[in-house]
């Protein structure tokens, strides 16, 4: 019943039919885009390393200035601070977010424009500003301002933005008004219904998000530098500003935990779509 | 089996009236069906008896109890979706226990009664797949077996099966049936899709903006429309514009044909304009002869259009008395052709007259 | 006026064959539907012929010449998609212009031919409106109007009327052929909705798995099916299992009862098991008095479900040779019930044995 | 036709229910959650406005500290310079994003989710860590370096999750694919078709996304900072950490200078939206 005969043209036809496609999928800013990129994420870690073995006297190893750093112990306790108040980032911001942008999916989806606005804040006003024009209040709560717990609350409204749009991506993935009154007819609690069916499927967006909350608690440098902490970053800029190899050292410490991050996030999110990749349209 | 009854529901969205003062009764073990357009309050209705939505005024009592009182999940009431509502990340069988682990049962009880739910959708086989390993179909029905797992006293759809193919839509209506009868739950269905309404349900109610239009059995919403709405939204309808001749012997005359109206109902002055509704399938054709002329009782009319529906072909008519449509059997609209003269009866006992209803008058275009 | 003939294409994503050596012809001014399953080409192949897709191999030949070398822009074809197609910044009357005001025609031309068109759709009072602000038929009436406003070779209609309600379905697509018949323009229509293809087509490709089961008109497709998956697929069938006992006579024995299989060419060996079929109109049922027993050429049955759809009922049996479908009009149906018992008559002369076809044996659950 | 009887137990049934649902509608943590961001972001413009009032002498008046900023040369040179970068940032990104992104949801839908994680990097890998990385390589090319074009070029970078992301959702909101093959079975090209269907329906997106853009690049500290630059936030710095009336006044005018794009944002974000306010489910 199958036609299997092939007519003699099909062969060049073929080959120009998929030049066509080939062509036409990678233009010619797509390149550009690609390029641009990769100047501004590879030539940080090209200059890094080629610095680094520049500046290795003879006699010492290729690692000798990381060394150097792990052996500095104002290194292990500013990165354990940083790391402390990362975490505290993260649990806060969880705490505070999950049940509100599930609430506000679920019952008040007119709030997520403002949501939207609101989230996005935290960049618009720059921190410089921010503390700035909070200063002379903060001089009256210096008492306050000593616990390193005051970061913390201040990088959970930096880290929303990334937060509530992964929360926001991960809810949207999913129907949610259906799932919910789906498991409400089945005679669950709301509570037991975000525990039992929501959480489980937000798995991929909460580790996504909080990785990001991690990374930018264990990155951000202006706030901590003018509320006189002294965080891991301060402590990099500190180092480069006094031993440039060292602190080129530092960074490329940070470079390879942000991008340790960024690769099990990325293998988080994909994770979870398998093989989606085939579609046919039909 | 449980009795469900809709009393007085009155529902506003700002200015819109989605439901105005409806009341419904539903039998114990009885299928109901409400039927209508998009924006006619059927599905508003629906999620006020799941516990979904709140009414501004009524009361929906299930065995003679309020329950507009109780929360959604304290209602117990099987619920099944319009979009796919399985639980992404768990399987079918973890997705048909779902209610049973709400319940607290035992391990075991759960898996049987899962197995045997699944066993009656027809997806034992599929029971340790992923939602998203199951066609849409497979989807709802183990969408309907979660919700019976539970042995709710109402089974509530809404329009469970419109995300559907064509083909996949008959056969899972036919097994939504089959399984209703087989357990005797009471059901409240909801969809805008007359066939099947009419097909699965012990009752249909009509709804029209809001309200009830009809509710009756399939063959008396199909054969005895009581508004013009009914007619036109259920089935297809034939709309005849008639003058009447004589009030007492109940004589139309429709452009040069006369008519007689069985319903001895049929009350009117001489010279009132009236409406007059007949079915395709009751408008007879026969081929006539060239150059011969209709015999008594006939008229005649020219073929403009044929529609292939199957057993039944449906034939576009340009008479006298307007254009008709008549379903005639496939075997013999093969003899026709457009153009071709007919001769034209319609079967009088089934003409019926009808006021129309206001919304039918505003009825859109599409 | 143009013809559309698709040569031998064939095209695979990754290992699934979508479109297996396909060839389709369709004559100028024609209306020819792909009717199919999900998955089984029928949409690769339309999106082939615009454009938006190529072949692995094989041709696309319009009007004598083959266009897959051109691009969509400049291949004049109209296109009407399944969801919702009109540019959201322009208003309807601006969504028709548009192909017009790509080609640089006049101000005036382009008014001039868009009211003409929106005209021909029923939709010229809604001119100035934005899509926004039109139902789901409207926005495909003003999509349908787009696309012919170009004056396209041909027209490719992709689903126009899935996303639609039941009713609005059925009211759009008389009109999609009205206008089709009107111009005279030659029309591929894709679709799942075995109904729709019928009623609206001068023939019917009927898919499955990438090639064409069978082309024929929607009489020829119904009533002549020529592979099992065509009979399944298109409108309802039973089947009846069977073993040959006589091979010159063609008599076959399904349980009990012996039928005499009018196709010649039906040759098998005695004692070879086959398979028949016939639709639910060719079954005949007649009420059994109490203790009566069924008239020679009847057989027994049961009544084991009632399918009301209009003017017809269909009537789920329980007989001596398996489970039988039965379409009655719907007013000899009033006086069943369930398991009243039945004297049942198959239509002899629609008897058909077909081959099962690959695909229909390993048929999902819907 | 219609029942019009209402039965005398409607009004205590409708009391019950009307309060039933205000109540499930404001839970606790929603009203925590404001809370915290009035906290954030009502208290420094509470506390600019208090030690403005506080910092003025008698015979001075209320706006004393904002005349003695408007009337600084340098406030007008750094503010001017900062418009300049933010134009230019704008009008890069606008270039590169628009098309790619169109580009990428046409026919590289895979990538998405690699574009997801690209454009979040510029605020993972901190400012601080991608500079010190970079000064050895910067050093060398000290003569690129004083051109300001160099801010616009690492800005568009920092802008790029924003407008990304603006792009994106706009793009989502639309049937992106089916638009641009209705417009190519109606002879128009692919640039036409952008032009034409996509640009105007993605309006709101990009006039948000260049209005974050700009508010990025008025507000960025660090960079600015450490490679010399004198833009409007470093001299904003400079001002507080010298003379603190004066600083807390240009904080309070970057206040409402943000606070003004961000209403622009909000009204351009919900005009679209018209009125989509009640939702009926039926």
């Amino acid at each position: 019943m199958a036609q299997v005969s092939a007519s003699p043209a099909a062969p060049a036809a073929l080959s120009s039919h998929r030049l066509r496609r080939v062509r036409s999928r990678v233009p010619v800013w797509h390149l550009l885009w690609l390029l641009v990129a990769a100047i501004f994420f590879l030539l940080p870690i090209y200059s890094v390393v080629q610095f680094s073995l520049e500046g290795t006297l003879p006699g010492q190893g290729v690692f000798h200035w990381y060394e150097t750093v792990f052996d500095d112990p104002m290194f292990r306790s500013t990165f354990w601070l940083s790391i402390q108040i990362s975490l505290e980032t993260v649990a806060v911001s969880l705490l505070l977010m999950v049940p509100t942008v599930f609430w506000i999916h679920l019952r008040l989806p007119r709030l997520r424009p403002v949501m939207d606005l609101i989230t996005i804040l935290p960049f618009v006003v720059p921190p410089i500003v921010l503390i700035v024009g909070l200063a002379p209040m903060l001089r009256k709560f210096s008492w306050l301002i000593v616990r390193p717990e005051v970061l913390a609350l201040i990088y959970v409204v930096f880290a929303l933005p990334f937060l509530y749009r992964a929360l926001d991506a991960g809810l949207r993935a999913i129907d949610l008004r259906t799932l919910v009154e789906a498991a409400e007819s089945l005679g669950s609690s709301i509570p037991g219904t975000l525990l039992r069916v929501i959480l489980p499927n937000l798995r991929a967006a909460i580790i996504g998000g909080s990785l990001l909350t991690v990374a930018i608690s264990m990155g951000e440098f202006t706030v901590a530098s003018l509320l006189g902490f002294f965080t891991f970053p301060v402590y990099t800029y500190e180092i480069a500003t006094s031993t440039a190899y060292e602190g080129v050292a530092l960074s490329f410490i940070s470079f390879i935990f942000v991008w340790a991050a960024m690769l099990a996030l990325y293998l988080l999110g994909s994770g979870g779509r398998g093989a989606a990749g085939v579609a046919i349209t039909d | 089996m449980s009795t469900v009854e809709l009393r007085d529901l009155r529902r506003t969205f700002g200015s819109v009236v989605a439901l105005d003062n409806l009341d419904l009764d539903i039998r114990s073990g009885e299928f109901v069906s409400m039927l209508g357009p998009s924006g006619c309050g059927k599905t508003t209705a629906l999620r006020i008896v799941a516990g979904f939505e709140w009414p501004d005024s009524g009361a929906v009592i299930v065995d003679g109890q309020d329950v507009l009182g109780q929360p959604a999940n304290k209602r117990n009431m099987g619920m099944v979706f319009q979009s796919y509502s399985l639980f992404p990340n768990m399987t079918a069988q973890q997705n048909v226990e779902f209610g049973l682990r709400v319940r607290k049962q035992s391990h075991e009880r759960r898996a049987k009664r899962a197995s045997e739910l699944l066993d009656l959708v027809g997806l034992a086989s599929a029971m340790s797949r992923y939602p998203r390993q199951l066609s849409g179909g497979q989807q709802q029905r183990v969408a309907l077996a979660r919700s019976l797992a539970i042995e709710p006293k109402v089974l509530l759809l809404d329009e469970p099966l419109s995300a559907l193919d064509a083909k996949v839509r008959v056969q899972l209506r036919e097994e939504v049936r089959r399984i209703q009868l087989e357990l005797g739950i009471t059901t409240l269905y909801v969809t805008h899709d007359q066939e099947e309404a009419l097909s699965i349900s012990d009752r249909v109610a009509v709804m029209s903006a809001g309200r009830v239009e009809q509710l009756g059995t399939p063959a008396q919403i199909y054969s005895g429309p009581r508004t013009a709405f009914v007619a036109n939204f259920v089935g297809t309808m034939n709309k005849l514009e008639g003058v009447v001749m004589s009030s007492e012997d109940r004589v139309v005359s429709c452009g040069p044909i006369k008519v007689i109206v069985p319903d001895p109902t049929f009350i009117h002055a001489v010279g009132e304009n009236v409406e007059l509704y007949i079915r395709p399938e009751d408008v007879a054709i026969e081929l006539l002869p060239v150059g011969g002329s209709p015999a008594p009782g006939y008229f005649e009319g020219r073929v403009t259009s044929l529609t292939f529906l199957g057993p039944v072909t449906r034939v576009g008519l340009r008479t006298d008395i307007g254009a008709l449509l008549a379903d005639v059997s496939s075997a013999v609209a093969l003899n026709l052709a457009a153009d071709a003269p007919v001769a034209v009866q319609l079967n009088a006992s089934s003409l019926r007259s009808l006021d129309a209803s206001p919304e039918s008058q505003s009825a859109p275009v599409s």
